[in-house]
């Protein structure tokens, strides 16, 4: 029961993580069939049910919110009628064409509900951005030490720059607002990008390697 | 009523065929008297899908050329098969299959040699419909002939035959291989070395000093502490490291008797959050204090969750936000959020286009790697310590790459620089 | 091409404003409009994800490869399985089954990642920071080098920051702040833009003024 | 003077928002339309779809929601009249659940479209052999490493539930090195999976336009030409649609080039604002406020 319990899981991870590392330098057929095999199938219908299960524990959540009448459970009948609606209409206004992805009939609820409930709940809550950025300019945007300093000033120039009033600014030879802005850009924003990139990399290398040698065993919750 | 059928196979693939050469011909007017040393070898560093016929073109007249193949060894003057072609390109620009050009040294390779890549042909099955047939290893082996000028004044080359094989070991990777190695084992030796030898030293991380102060000031304050693990799965491996540092705090806030809210993005991380969570309620002894009901899953899509956990952050009026793992666009709305109800934020993410928001929001941040470094500053547990000390050696050998590179690059040598390049 | 009536048109062209600005209240104070909305999005958004898994996921990959005949594929009943052990975590005597189908998922893509982190990203991005030194590119050249080399001293752990390599950690940090006041300057603009979306919305399909 | 400065550094947000709405309210009602130039990495990516011929396929991955669909939208849209216009065949996928609404919607639009004289130019297109889209499919990088190995084994039917393995496109481009190029369109991170997972794999070009926040962590790809283009935000697909000449198409302005007063004047604002607070910070200067650098 101990060696379901612990080493299986870490056996499986070393041979599944190994097999995917090193199939990578194999360009023989079997080895794109096993990489094949993984992506397409594997992980797909883990991702899924995974999927399913958090579903559930959201309805379990609100349900449970619901039951014992718990501050603000009147919203949570209202995400639970609004999930059964969605569902439903997902569901059974589909066509039926076999098995396999669908189509989303033209003109059904669910198309209906996606375009005029999913859509401007998800771009007017994206779009106030625009007014907590300005905000978060104004506060934030202070010349406190010489790092904030250079924080502020390559954002105003890239700000002016990257619309076209930077291109009515000229700064002799030839050259605009917009060219200092593209500048900062393609230099010193590319080398810094560069520099965090080339650390997170080998985080993500070294993790990898704590995964499939069993010594990174988090995804197991902690110790047993 | 049959040859007026559009979808007729036979006539798709003629078009098809057609087609394909225009494709091939029309980009590269090759001009040449003669193809010449037509030859064909195996596709090296493949699965065994394609053959590679080359030859040399010298002259100025243009030609048009129709590779043909057959099964069998040995060429009959009936029934060849066409080539469906796919590229026609110039040798010198396949370094994976001939090498780097005679700027490198590599004298054999002149600028008018060409280079075809044959991955399928066009044979009449017995029902007199035409096929595509992939070349694969089980059809033996391949004789290859070149057809200058199909429409009439032909003339072949034979340019031998060759069995299409695949390759057990991509020589391309050596160098990624060894790369590969080369860092895996410098990190695991680094584990193993912390583990006989735990005292590693970590320069200091600002704002993980402030998560004791952070949680200290939920508890007097009675109000929860909120745990965002990132809009990712644990396939991203922030996420991994984001999840580690929770273990850290749960232990904290269950010391100090608070509560601990984790609102969770994706299913997988929300049950490993549990287990995380719970074990160290337990650890820290207070079993009876764990609520699984705290950490529970909101929904996958990005602005629901974040107007959900801005509702959170509003109405329950956490003390301290900790927003670590990876991010979108939301990292400011969250942010911004947790600003107006005056909680101290930490926040932490390897997301390049987030940080700058978080750094204007959050009273710390954590920038990239830091991220990852964090859980080993606040664990001080010896695998995790080795680990960061292993990823600086790796860190140091790049940066000494980069500079002999660009050193040697400078004085006309690409020697390390193709070295860095991926073919 | 949508079959969708008129009627269905204009009312969903209403619930559609409606709910755009039950979402601006936001900014004004929290309060019981937006906390509708947000309910109702949190719904609706679950129940997309629900259907969306069954039809990309499910369906095709489970039981479509289950279904007797050509795409009958019994190998699918491995992961299948332990997809079933990841539900079975509502049974909290059977959530250690779960473990090894996250060791699975988990390990498989930490073990894609190392090739393809190595090859797809390290080695194109130290490759190309290799240029040479030239004076037609004196005000990049050098430059990507410097940054490069001084933000990665300032992600070395294992070094205090005093002394030389404090300096030069300094300088690392100023372009960071440079790359980021550089994003946050470029993505004013996009927040910008999503504003304009939705203030488009609001002008010209609703209100119907003139485009 | 320090009272005025105390009011002003902790100015209600309130009134910042309210501005930032008038901003973006009066221009768009009145127009002042301002010039703009085309910048190189816009050019780029629009030369390398132009240097196609007929037939080609390219990938276009709609990997954005409806959340971002005013900065990447109008620049599928564009992408689109490009392609159907030269006879270049694309392939369109998403990789975010909440895309293929959007991705649909842009294609029928475009399919539909009825130029000056009433004539539907691209009516005789045909799902499946002259574009096709899959639809969207779970798994990210397993995806795009799936189509590296074959488009019709990782979507077996497209999103109109049709068999993809029947599809003369998928003849002619079984798998991803078989196309010429992917197009990412992406509100979200998948550029930096689709440069190592798939195009490098494919060994393929690959051009990239993204929401205008992320455009600066693609510079380095761009700068290192792992990525041909680069086309941020809606100023980039403003260019776009002018490479493309959208007026000429439809009979007026694209909507990203539409919006771009409007993002002048609140970029003005932004900067007087930080100008004006820095001015007051200087004054006030023995009060620190929260938030900085870690």
């Amino acid at each position: 029961m101990m060696f379901l319990r612990k080493q299986l899981p870490i056996i499986l991870a070393f041979v599944i993580g190994l097999g995917l590392w090193l199939q990578a330098y194999i360009p023989h057929r079997t080895s794109s069939a096993g990489l094949t095999t993984f992506t397409q199938s594997w992980a797909v219908i883990l991702a899924g049910c995974a999927l399913l299960l958090g579903i559930l524990s959201a309805v379990h959540h609100h349900w449970t919110k619901i039951k014992l009448r718990r501050q603000g459970f009147a919203y949570s009948i209202i995400t639970l009628g609004a999930f059964v609606v969605t569902l439903v209409a997902g569901l059974s206004w589909w066509n039926w064409p076999g098995f396999g992805a669908a189509k989303m009939a033209d003109g059904s609820l669910f198309t209906w509900i996606f375009d005029n409930v999913f859509t401007p709940l998800a771009a007017t809550m994206f779009s106030l951005l625009a007014f907590f950025i300005a905000s978060a300019a104004f506060r934030a945007f202070r010349a406190r030490s010489f790092e904030a300093t250079a924080l502020l000033i390559a954002g105003c120039i890239v700000m002016l720059g990257r619309v076209p009033i930077g291109e009515l600014i000229p700064l002799g030879g030839g050259h605009d607002l917009s060219d200092v802005a593209g500048w900062i850009m393609n230099v010193p924003n590319a080398a810094a990008q560069r520099a965090i990139l080339v650390g997170v990399i080998l985080s993500q290398v070294a993790i990898s390697i704590r995964i499939i040698f069993g010594i990174e065993r988090t995804y197991m919750g902690g110790s047993d | 009523m049959r040859s007026l059928d559009l979808t007729n196979t036979r006539f798709c693939l003629t078009a098809l065929l057609l087609l394909s050469l225009v494709c091939v011909l029309a980009p590269h007017p090759a001009r040449a008297q003669s193809p010449s040393n037509p030859e064909v070898t195996d596709h090296p560093n493949d699965d065994g899908s394609a053959v590679i016929l080359s030859f040399g073109l010298a002259g100025d007249e243009l030609l048009e050329l129709m590779p043909q193949v057959q099964i069998e060894g040995v060429w009959h003057d009936t029934e060849t098969a066409p080539v469906l072609l796919s590229s026609l390109d110039k040798r010198s620009d396949h370094p994976e299959i001939y090498g780097w050009g005679v700027t490198d040294g590599n004298a054999e390779l002149r600028p008018d040699d060409y280079y075809v890549p044959i991955s399928k042909y066009v044979t009449v099955g017995e029902d007199g419909e035409p096929s595509v047939v992939p070349v694969s290893p089980e059809l033996g082996e391949f004789a290859v002939r070149l057809v200058v000028d199909p429409a009439g004044r032909a003339e072949s080359h034979p340019a031998g035959s060759v069995q299409a094989t695949g390759q057990l070991f991509n020589r391309n990777m050596s160098f990624r291989v060894l790369l590969a190695f080369l860092f895996a084992g410098i990190i695991m030796y680094f584990i193993l070395a912390a583990r006989r030898n735990p005292n590693i030293f970590i320069r200091r991380i600002a704002g993980l000093e402030a998560v004791d102060e952070a949680i200290g000031r939920a508890t007097e304050m009675g109000k929860p502490v909120l745990h965002i693990n990132g809009l990712d799965s644990l396939a991203t491996l922030s996420t991994v490291a984001a999840v580690n540092i929770l273990g850290r705090i749960a232990g904290k806030v269950a010391t100090y008797e608070s509560d601990l809210l984790v609102p969770c993005f994706d299913p997988v991380v929300m049950t490993v959050s549990q287990e995380v969570v719970k074990n160290a309620y337990i650890e820290a002894g207070r079993p009876d204090n764990y609520r699984e009901d705290n950490i529970y899953f909101l929904t996958d899509q990005q602005f629901s969750y974040t107007a959900s956990v801005c509702g959170i952050m509003l109405r329950e009026k956490p003390a301290a936000n900790f927003l670590l793992g990876y991010f979108y666009a939301e990292s400011l709305l969250l942010a911004e959020t947790g600003n107006t109800t005056g909680a101290i934020q930490i926040a932490g993410t390897d997301a390049q286009a987030q940080l700058p928001f978080f750094i204007t929001t959050c009273d710390y941040t954590l920038i990239g790697e830091e991220l990852y470094a964090a859980s080993a500053y606040l664990s001080r547990e010896p695998m995790l310590l080795g680990s960061l000390r292993g990823q600086d050696l790796a860190k140091a050998f790049v940066m000494v790459m980069i500079f002999l590179g660009t050193l040697l690059s400078t004085f006309g040598s690409e020697w390390l620089s193709r070295l860095w390049t991926p073919l | 091409m949508t079959e969708v009536t008129p009627i269905g048109q204009l009312l969903g062209v209403w619930i559609a404003a409606g709910l755009t600005l039950l979402i601006f209240s936001f900014i004004y104070k929290d309060n019981p409009a937006f906390k509708f909305a947000e309910a109702l999005f949190l719904g609706v958004s679950l129940g997309y994800t629900a259907v969306n898994t069954y039809w990309n996921s499910i369906a095709p990959q489970v039981i479509r490869p289950l279904t007797p005949g050509v795409n009958f594929d019994a190998w699918v009943l491995l992961p299948v399985f332990l997809g079933l052990c990841i539900i079975l975590r509502v049974i909290p005597s059977l959530s250690w089954l779960s473990r090894m189908a996250f060791a699975v998922y988990i390990a498989g893509y930490a073990g894609m990642a190392i090739p393809n982190e190595i090859s797809g990203r390290l080695l194109p991005q130290v490759g190309s920071t290799m240029a040479p030194f030239t004076a037609a590119t004196w005000y990049i050249t050098p430059v990507i080098l410097l940054g490069v080399f001084c933000t990665m001293m300032y992600f070395f752990f294992s070094l205090e920051h005093k002394g030389a390599v404090g300096r030069i950690s300094r300088i690392g940090v100023v372009f960071v702040m440079i790359s980021f006041g550089a994003s946050f300057g470029y993505t004013v603009m996009a927040r910008v833009s999503l504003l304009i979306g939705r203030m488009q919305f609001l002008f010209f399909d609703w209100l119907g003024l003139p485009n | 003077m320090h009272n005025l400065a105390k009011i002003i550094l902790n100015l209600d947000r309130r009134i910042i928002y309210s501005v930032v709405m008038l901003c973006v309210a009066i221009p768009l009602i009145r127009p002042f339309g301002l010039p703009f130039r085309v910048t190189p990495e816009v050019r780029d990516g629009y030369e390398l779809i132009e240097s196609l011929k007929e037939g080609d396929v390219i990938v276009i991955s709609c990997d954005y929601g409806p959340s971002a669909e005013a900065e990447t939208h109008p620049m599928y849209v564009a992408l689109l009249h490009q392609c159907f216009r030269k006879g270049i065949r694309p392939v369109i996928l998403t990789l975010i659940p909440d895309g293929p609404g959007l991705a649909n919607r842009g294609l029928e639009d475009v399919l539909a479209y009825q130029d000056a004289e009433g004539q539907k130019p691209y009516e005789h297109l045909e799902s499946g052999k002259d574009y096709v889209f899959l639809g969207f499919k779970t798994g990210g990088q397993a995806i795009m490493i799936g189509i590296g190995q074959g488009f019709t084994g990782t979507f077996p039917t497209d999103y109109n539930a049709q068999e993809t393995a029947a599809m003369p496109i998928f003849r002619d481009a079984p798998k991803l090195a078989d196309t010429k190029c992917v197009f990412d369109i992406a509100s979200v991170g998948y550029p930096d999976f689709w440069i190592p997972y798939g195009t490098e794999r494919a060994g393929i070009p690959f051009i990239v336009s993204c929401t205008a926040v992320s455009a600066p962590q693609y510079y380095p790809y761009y700068a290192a030409g792992q990525a041909t283009g680069l086309i941020g935000g809606m100023k980039g697909a403003a260019e776009y649609e002018s490479l493309v000449d959208m007026a000429a198409i439809t009979g007026s302005d694209g909507p990203a080039t539409k919006g771009l007063d409007a993002q002048s004047a609140v970029h003005v604002f932004i900067i007087l604002a930080i100008i004006i607070a820095n001015i007051f910070y200087i004054i006030d200067r023995r009060r620190p406020l929260s938030g900085g650098v870690a």
